[in-house]
C-alpha cells in the first residue's frame, strides 16, 4: 500500500488541486495518520460502495475532486464501476489489485485456500483496464507498486480528466495472500522480470494470464462529456432559462 | 386461425417458415406451443404491441429445434415485465428477486451441472441492478444462456429511465430527456467474457429462434439481446406511434452484420441498429476450471504422499 | 430557520401522497435524491425528477439500491440535505448500508412506501410488514427514528418533520409509509415557506485544527461539517472514537457505539409525536399508524354506538417506541386492540410495554387490502368483554381467514 | 435415511467452532456452500473447501452476498442441501434473498457469526448484534427459526439440527453464533454416522402432472421436488396460490402468507429448546444464549456459593421464542437477568414474555470485555434488592 499511498501524495500535488478539495472514499482502511500527510479528506466505506458514495459527494458538491479507492477488485462493486463508467461520474478509481495469479511466481499453489483470494484461484480474473475501456472510462492505465513515478504521473493526469478514470495498481497483500513473504523478499525483481510497459495499448489485449508478462501502462485516455455536463447540457437544451446549470466543471 | 394468431405462431401469409405444425385437438386448433407454455396462465400481462410475447415464441420454438431435454431445462427470471416469462413457459421455471436471475441460476447450474439453465429477463433487471452478476458471470464462464429483452425502459414499474435508453430519450425519471449514455449491451458482455454473443430485434423473429437454438447449444456465458417495442411506455412517452410503427421502424432501421466488432454497436435515439451475431468462441466454462484445479490439486496430494 | 421560498411550491393541491412527500422533501430543503424505481414509490422519485432541476435539485437514478443509498450518505457528507425512496425489496437491500448511515452520524430521510411482503410480494398494494425491520434491519446496535403519516398531507408535513430530526438528531429518519397512504390521492394544502420550520444542519464553527467529527455536544449529537473544507476528514464505518479514528482491538471500549443508542433513547421525550384520543376514560384502546388508523376510525364509531368506551392512540412517531405512555395507559384499561397489516409486529411491542397489566388483541391482515372495520369493532366488543387477563398477543380470527381457510374460498377453477 | 458416510468425520477432535461448523454441515448432508470471505466466518470455508474434495461437496465463492444467497437457494431446488456462512455486514445484504427463501420456502442453512456492528464494527470482535436482525430483517411478515450455539461441539450439533429443521419446516434456518465461540478451540466429538439422525427432505411422491408446488400438509407445509425431474413446475417470490401462480388478491396473500407465519407459530412447542440449571429454587435467572452462557454458568455457580439463588435459563433456539417458559418462570423467580452482547436486543423479548411478574435487569456485554462477570454479579446482587416489580427494562450502574 505504502508506495501507492507515496505516489498518490506525489500526484495530489504534480496536478496542482487543492488536496483539501480531494475526497477519498475507500473500501481499504488508509491509516490516520497517512490521511493528515495527505491532507484530504477520508471516508472508510463498506465493502464495494466506495464509488456510490462517491458519486454522492460528487453531485453533493461538484467542486471535489473524487478519488474512490477500490479493493475489492471488482467483486462487489462490479456494477457500481460500469455504471459509474456508462455515466461517465466525475471519479479517479482507483483500483488496488492485490491479486497475484496463481501461477506467478510459482506461488500459491493451487491448495491455497481460494478463501483468500477475490476470486477463486482457478477463475480468470478481470481486466481492468479493459472493462472499465469498454464502460466508457476516459482513462485508463495500470501500473504496478514499483512503478511509483509513472503512476504518481497517471494520477495527475487523470486528477484533471474530465470523466471517470481507472488506475489499476497491482500490487501484493497479505489478506489476499497467503505466502506473501515469499514474494515480498524478491518483488523488486519479480516486478521488473514480470512486467512490460506498453503505453497505448488496446487494454483487450493487457490480460493478466500466467503466461505473458503483466502489460503495464496507460491505456485510454479520450474525451467524453461527464454526467453533469450532459445534464446541464440536455435540461438546459429543454428547459431554458428556467433551469439554472448545476455546479458545472469546477463547481 | 386468425392472422393474429399466425402471427403469434411465426407462421407469415404467405405461410413461409412455419415454426411447427398448427396443432389441433379434436378439430379444435390449439396453440403450437402448448406443451411449452402454461395455457392456463393465458392470456398473459403484456400490453397490446409489446415484443416480449414475439420473444416467448421464438424461444419456445428455438427450445423444439435445439432438441434438447426438456425436462433438464430450468428457467429463471427476475423481476419486470419479461420477468414474468417464467410464468408463462412450461418449464421447471423461477421468478425470482430484482437483478439476481443469473446468480440464482449459477446456483442450479453448479448444484446440478446437467441442468441447462436459461435466464430470461429485461434489460433493467440484468443490465442495472443485476449488472454486477451479468459481468462476474461472463469473467465466470458460467454455462448459461442468457436472453435480455432491451425495451429501453422500465415498463412494469411504469417508464422509468433505464441503463439502455438513449441519449435524450425521455421517461418518467429523466423527464427532461436522458442524461446518461446507453450501455452497449453486447460490448459489455463481449469485453466481460461471454463465449456467444448476438443481438436481434422481435421483427427478426425466424434469426432470433435460430441464433437462441444455437447458443442453447453453446457451451458457455451466451447472451442474446432482443430489442423489443414498448408500445405502452417507451413508445407512448417518446411519441413512436403503436407496435407496429416500431415492427416498420425495426424493418428500416435494423442492419444485419455478423461479425460486426461489438464496440460499434451503440443504439442512439432512433437511430441504426446493428443486428446479428457478433461473438461465437471458446473458454473453458467454470466447471472446467474447476475440475481442473481439482484434479491439480489431487494429483499434487499424491505427489506428497 | 424558514424555508427557502423558491423551493417551497405553496398552493393548494390535489395530489397523491408520494407526490407530496417528493414536494416536502424539496420544501424541507432537500438538494439531493438518489433513487431506483421500485412499484410503489416511483410517483415520489417522479416528482423530484420533475421539479428538482427547476429549484436546483440533483437527482440521480442509480443503478440499483444499494448504489442509490450509497449516494445519498455520500451526499449528506458533501454537505446537502439528502434523501432515498425505495419499497420493501429495495428497504432490504439498503439494510447494510442504513448501519454504515447510522454509523457515521448521518443525516439522511428515507422513504419507504411499504407493499405486501415478504419477498416479491404484492407490488400494487399495500402493507405495514417493514415496520419492525426499519428498526431492527440492519446488523449491530443503532437507533433511529420511524414516522409513519396517514394521509397525503401528512406526508407532505411529515417529509419535512424527517429532515429536521435528522438534521437534529443526525440519524438516518424513515418514513415508514405504505402504499395505500402514497397512492391515495387528496387535498394538500401547501402552505407559504415562510410557515415552515426547517432546522439547518448543525455546522461546526470552530477553528479547523481543533474540530473532533464525533465530540458530541451536551445533547450527545456532534456538530457537522462538509468534505472539501480542509478539515481533512478521517470517517471510518469501524467502531471509532472521537476524532474518527478507527479504535484498536485491545483499547475496545463500546462508549462510542453506545452513544449511537444512547443519543435516541435519552431524548425520545423531545422525539415521540402521538395522536391521542378519549383515552382518559376509556375502557379499550386502539393502538395503530398508518393507513390502518384511519380504517381503525371505522371500526371505533361503531364500536361506540354499541357504548363501548373506546380511546384511540396513533402512533405518529413509531420508532422510537413510546413504552412510557402505553405502560401507564395499561394500567387504566382492559385491552389494547392493534390493527396493523401485517401478522404482528407493532403488537408484539404494545404486549412487552403493557407489563401484563392489559389483554393485547391483534387484528391481523396479511397486506394487499386493508381491514374490514366491522373486524375492528368485533376485536373491540371481545376485548371489552373479556374479563380474565390473557398472557400473550391475542390473534383475532379475521372475516378474511375464516373466508379462506374455513370457507373454502376458491382461488382459481 | 441413510446418510453420506463421507462427510461424518467420527472421532474426537480438538476443532475451532468454524471448523466444527463446517464438519456439521458436512456431516449433516451438506453439498453446496457459497460464501463471499469475511471475517471472522472465514475458517468455516476452509475447512470445507479442504474437505470438500473428498466428499464430492462443492463451493463457490460469488462476488457478492447478495448473489451468494441467491446462488444457495437455486441450488438447494436441485436438492442438494446448501448453506452459506457470513457474519454481520454479509448478513446485512443477504436480507432480500432470506425474504425469497421465506416466500419460496427453501430449505437452506445461513451461519452468521458475528460480531462487533453496526456497519464495520470491528471485524475481529465477537458481537451479538443481529439477533433482532435474524427475525425482522426482511420486509414482510415472516417466521424464522434461529439456534445459537454456545461451544464447538454445539457449532457442530446445531448446524446439524439446523439442516433437519429447515427441511422439517422447509424455511431457512438461521445459526447465530458469534466470533468468540466460531474461534474458540475445544474438544468436539463427532459420532459415527449411523449415531447422526438427518431429516430427509420432504418430496412429493404422486403423480408427476397433479404436482402442485404449495399444496400445504396438515401441518401448513408443503412437498418439493427437484429441478430436472420433469415437474416442470413454477415458483415465484410474488405471492401465489398452491400452483406457485401469482395471484394478487388479498384473499391469495392471506393464504399464502398466513401459512408462512403459522407453520413456524404453531409448532413452537415442537421447535423450541433451551436449557435449564437449577431454575426450580431459583431467585433471579439468567438468560443467555450462544458465547455469553458460558458466563452465565460460571456466574451462575459463584452466586450460588455467595448464597443466591441463581438460575439459568440458556436459549437453544432463539427464534422462535420460548415465551411460554419465560412467562412461567416469570411467576416462580424474581428476577430475570439477561447478559448480551449488545445494547438489548433479546431483553426486550424476556420483558414481553415477563408480563410484569418480575423485574428485568440487563447487562450489556459491549462494555467490558466478554470474559468479566462482575457486572453480572452486582447486578444479580441489586436486583435480589429489589422490593417490587419495576416497569421496563432496568441497567445497573455497575
Amino acid at each position: 500500500m505504502n508506495p501507492i499511498i507515496t505516489a498518490f501524495s506525489k500526484g495530489i500535488e504534480k496536478s496542482g488541486i487543492k488536496p483539501s478539495k480531494v475526497s477519498v472514499p475507500s473500501d481499504i482502511p488508509f491509516g490516520s495518520e497517512v490521511v493528515n500527510h495527505l491532507g484530504v479528506d477520508f471516508f472508510h466505506t463498506i465493502r464495494g460502495r466506495a464509488i456510490p458514495f462517491g458519486t454522492g459527494l460528487k453531485l453533493g458538491n461538484p467542486a471535489l475532486k473524487v478519488v474512490p479507492f477500490v479493493g475489492d477488485l471488482m467483486t462487489l462493486g462490479g456494477n457500481h464501476f460500469v455504471h459509474a463508467g456508462r455515466r461517465n461520474m466525475e471519479l479517479l478509481v482507483i483500483c488496488v489489485n492485490n491479486f497475484v495469479y496463481r501461477k506467478i511466481g510459482g506461488q500459491p499453489t493451487p491448495s491455497t485456500p481460494v478463501t483468500f483470494s477475490p476470486y477463486s484461484t482457478f477463475e480468470e480474473p478481470f481486466n481492468i483496464p479493459h472493462l472499465g475501456n469498454s464502460c466508457g472510462a476516459v482513462y485508463t492505465a495500470r501500473w504496478t507498486a514499483l512503478h511509483t513515478d509513472e503512476l504518481a504521473n497517471s494520477i495527475a493526469e487523470a486528477l484533471n480528466k474530465q470523466g471517470l478514470s481507472v488506475i489499476e495498481v497491482i500490487s501484493p497483500g497479505p489478506n489476499y495472500y497467503t505466502k506473501i513473504e515469499d514474494i515480498e523478499s524478491n518483488l523488486i525483481n519479480f516486478y521488473y522480470e514480470n512486467s512490460v510497459i506498453k503505453n497505448g495499448e488496446d487494454p483487450k489485449n493487457a490480460r493478466i494470464t500466467p503466461e505473458e508478462k503483466i502489460v503495464v501502462g496507460k491505456f485510454t485516455d479520450k474525451e467524453r462529456p461527464t454526467f453533469i455536463d450532459s445534464y446541464n447540457a440536455q435540461l438546459s437544451k429543454v428547459l431554458g432559462d428556467k433551469f439554472t446549470p448545476y455546479g458545472g466543471k469546477n463547481g | 386461425m386468425s392472422t393474429a394468431h399466425k402471427f403469434m405462431c411465426g407462421i407469415n401469409e404467405s405461410g413461409r417458415h412455419k415454426m411447427s405444425p398448427v396443432k389441433t385437438i379434436d378439430s379444435k386448433i390449439i396453440h403450437p406451443m402448448d406443451n411449452l407454455l402454461r395455457m392456463e396462465r393465458i392470456p398473459h400481462i403484456w400490453c397490446p404491441s409489446c415484443g416480449i410475447g414475439l420473444a416467448v415464441t421464438a424461444f419456445t420454438a428455438a427450445l423444439e429445434k435445439a432438441k434438447i431435454d426438456l425436462n433438464k431445462v430450468a428457467i429463471v427470471s427476475g423481476i419486470g415485465c419479461t420477468g414474468r416469462v417464467a410464468g408463462y413457459t412450461k418449464l421447471d421455471s423461477f421468478h425470482t428477486t430484482h437483478g439476481r436471475p443469473i446468480a440464482f441460476g449459477t446456483g442450479i447450474k453448479i448444484g446440478n451441472p446437467e441442468i441447462k439453465v436459461v435466464v430470461f429477463s429485461g434489460d433493467g433487471d440484468l443490465i442495472a441492478i443485476g449488472g454486477n452478476h451479468f459481468i462476474h458471470a461472463a469473467r465466470r464462464n458460467i454455462d448459461m444462456l442468457v436472453v435480455c429483452v432491451n425495451n429501453f425502459i422500465y415498463a412494469m414499474t411504469g417508464g422509468q429511465v433505464a441503463p439502455t435508453t438513449p441519449l435524450a430519450a425521455y421517461a418518467t425519471t429523466s423527464p427532461y430527456g436522458c442524461v446518461e449514455p446507453p450501455f452497449n449491451i453486447p460490448y459489455l458482455a463481449d469485453s466481460s467474457g461471454a463465449v456467444y454473443v448476438a443481438r436481434w430485434t422481435t421483427l427478426h423473429i425466424r434469426r432470433l429462434t435460430n441464433s437462441i437454438a444455437e447458443a442453447l447449444n453453446k457451451r458457455g456465458f451466451s447472451v442474446v439481446e432482443v430489442i423489443s417495442p414498448c408500445g405502452m411506455y417507451y413508445s407512448r412517452i417518446n411519441k413512436l406511434g403503436d407496435g407496429l410503427d416500431m415492427m416498420k421502424f425495426y424493418h428500416d432501421n435494423a442492419e444485419i452484420r455478423h461479425g460486426e466488432d461489438t464496440k460499434n454497436l451503440d443504439i442512439g435515439f432512433q437511430t441504426k441498429i446493428i443486428v446479428g451475431k457478433f461473438v461465437d468462441r471458446e473458454r473453458p466454462t467454470y466447471m472446467d476450471s474447476y475440475n481442473k484445479w481439482l484434479s491439480e490439486i489431487k494429483t499434487e496430494e499424491k505427489l506428497r504422499k | 430557520m424558514k424555508a427557502n421560498p423558491k423551493d417551497v411550491n405553496t398552493g393548494v393541491y390535489y395530489i397523491d401522497g408520494d407526490v407530496s412527500s417528493g414536494y416536502g422533501a424539496l420544501a424541507a430543503g432537500c438538494k439531493f435524491v438518489g433513487g431506483y424505481p421500485i412499484t410503489p414509490s416511483t410517483e415520489a422519485f417522479e416528482a423530484v425528477c420533475r421539479r428538482g432541476p427547476l429549484v436546483g435539485a440533483m437527482f440521480i437514478q442509480m443503478e440499483d439500491e444499494l448504489g442509490s443509498i450509497a449516494s445519498v450518505v455520500g451526499a449528506s457528507w458533501a454537505g446537502v440535505k439528502s434523501m432515498t425512496i425505495t419499497s420493501g425489496p429495495g428497504f432490504s437491500l439498503m439494510m447494510e448500508t442504513i448501519g454504515f448511515g447510522a454509523m457515521l452520524e448521518t443525516p439522511f430521510v428515507l422513504l419507504n412506501i411499504q407493499r405486501g411482503g415478504p419477498s416479491t410480494g404484492v407490488p400494487t398494494k399495500t402493507g405495514q410488514a417493514d415496520m419492525m425491520q426499519s428498526r431492527w434491519g440492519s446488523h449491530g446496535d443503532y437507533e433511529l427514528i420511524a414516522i409513519s403519516p396517514d394521509s397525503p398531507q401528512e406526508m407532505f408535513d411529515y417529509t419535512i418533520k424527517a429532515f429536521n430530526l435528522a438534521e437534529r438528531y443526525r440519524c438516518p429518519v424513515m418514513i415508514m409509509s405504505d402504499e395505500c397512504v402514497g397512492h391515495m390521492t387528496e387535498k394538500v394544502v401547501i402552505p407559504l415557506a415562510d410557515e415552515i420550520e426547517v432546522e439547518p444542519r448543525r455546522f461546526y464553527d470552530g477553528p479547523i485544527n481543533e474540530y473532533l467529527p464525533f465530540k458530541p455536544d451536551e445533547d450527545l449529537v456532534p456538530p457537522m461539517v462538509k468534505a472539501g473544507d480542509g478539515y481533512k476528514l478521517y470517517i471510518t464505518g469501524l467502531i471509532h472514537d472521537e476524532r474518527g479514528y478507527s479504535i484498536k482491538n485491545e483499547e475496545y471500549k463500546s462508549i462510542y457505539t453506545k452513544r449511537l443508542v444512547d443519543k435516541i433513547r435519552l431524548n425520545k421525550d423531545k422525539i415521540i409525536e402521538l395522536k391521542e384520543e378519549e383515552t382518559d376514560d376509556a375502557e379499550v384502546v386502539i393502538v395503530s399508524y398508518g393507513i390502518s388508523s384511519r380504517v381503525a376510525v371505522r371500526g371505533i364509531e361503531k364500536a361506540r354506538e354499541k357504548g363501548i368506551k373506546v380511546g384511540s392512540l396513533r402512533l405518529v412517531t413509531v420508532w422510537p417506541f413510546p413504552d412510557e405512555k402505553i405502560a401507564e395507559l395499561a394500567k387504566t384499561i382492559k385491552a389494547f386492540v392493534v390493527p396493523e397489516i401485517n401478522y404482528g409486529q407493532i403488537a408484539f411491542e404494545v404486549e412487552r410495554c403493557s407489563h401484563g397489566e392489559a389483554n393485547v388483541i391483534l387484528v391481523p391482515h396479511g397486506g394487499a387490502g386493508v381491514h374490514n372495520p366491522d373486524d375492528i369493532c368485533d376485536a373491540i366488543e371481545y376485548a371489552a368483554k373479556e374479563k380474565k387477563r390473557i398472557e400473550g398477543v391475542i390473534e383475532y380470527k379475521t372475516k378474511l381467514e375464516k373466508l379462506v381457510f374455513e370457507e373454502g374460498y376458491k382461488l382459481h377453477e | 435415511m441413510r446418510i453420506d458416510k463421507r462427510g461424518v468425520l467420527t472421532g474426537t477432535w480438538n476443532l475451532s467452532g468454524n471448523q466444527a461448523c463446517a464438519e456439521g454441515a458436512l456431516a449433516a448432508g451438506c453439498r453446496f456452500l457459497s460464501a463471499y470471505p469475511i471475517p471472522p466466518s472465514i475458517e468455516v470455508v476452509e475447512r470445507f473447501t479442504q474437505r470438500a474434495k473428498e466428499v464430492g461437496a462443492v463451493f463457490v465463492q460469488m462476488e457478492d452476498e447478495i448473489s451468494v444467497l441467491a446462488a444457495v437457494l437455486g441450488a438447494s431446488w436441485t436438492g442438494k442441501k446448501s448453506m452459506t456462512v457470513t457474519s454481520g455486514p454479509g448478513f446485512s445484504n443477504m436480507m432480500e434473498h432470506l425474504g425469497l427463501g421465506v416466500m419460496l420456502e427453501t430449505p437452506c442453512v445461513i451461519v452468521d457469526i458475528q460480531r462487533a456492528g453496526p456497519a464495520i464494527g470491528i471485524p475481529t470482535r465477537v458481537g451479538q448484534g443481529d439477533m433482532m436482525q435474524a427475525r425482522w430483517g426482511s420486509h414482510g411478515d415472516y417466521e424464522i427459526i434461529a439456534l445459537s450455539p454456545s461451544s464447538p461441539q454445539e457449532m457442530f450439533d446445531f448446524t446439524i439440527k439446523a439442516f433437519n429443521l429447515s427441511e422439517r419446516y422447509r424455511v431457512p434456518v438461521a445459526v447465530m453464533s458469534d466470533a468468540y465461540v466460531a474461534h474458540l478451540k475445544e474438544k468436539v466429538v463427532i459420532p459415527p454416522a449411523g449415531k447422526i439422525k438427518i431429516k430427509p427432505r420432504r418430496y412429493y411422491k404422486g403423480r408427476k402432472d397433479k404436482y402442485l408446488p404449495f399444496k400445504r400438509d396438515k401441518d401448513f407445509v408443503p412437498r418439493m421436488v427437484d429441478i430436472g425431474a420433469g415437474y416442470r413446475f413454477h415458483v415465484t417470490g410474488l405471492t401465489h396460490d398452491e400452483r406457485g401462480y401469482p395471484i394478487m388478491f388479498e384473499e391469495c396473500q392471506e393464504h399464502n402468507v398466513h401459512p408462512l407465519v403459522k407453520k413456524i407459530r404453531h409448532y413452537v412447542d415442537k421447535i423450541v429448546e433451551f436449557q435449564e440449571v437449577e431454575t426450580d429454587d431459583a431467585e433471579v435467572v439468567i438468560i443467555s444464549y450462544g458465547a455469553t452462557s458460558r458466563f452465565a454458568l460460571k456466574a451462575m455457580e459463584q452466586a450460588r456459593k455467595s448464597g443466591m439463588k441463581v438460575g439459568s435459563l440458556k436459549l437453544i433456539t432463539v427464534w422462535p421464542f420460548p415465551d411460554k417458559r419465560v412467562a412461567e418462570l416469570a411467576k416462580k423467580a424474581k428476577a430475570f437477568v439477561v447478559l448480551e452482547i449488545n445494547y438489548g436486543q433479546i431483553v426486550f423479548e424476556v420483558e414481553r414474555c415477563s408480563y410484569g411478574n418480575a423485574n428485568v435487569a440487563f447487562v450489556s456485554h459491549g462494555e467490558k470485555g466478554i470474559d468479566n462477570i462482575e457486572d453480572l454479579l452486582s447486578t444479580i446482587e441489586q436486583v435480589l434488592k429489589e422490593k417490587k416489580v419495576r416497569k421496563g427494562i432496568i441497567e445497573y450502574r455497575t
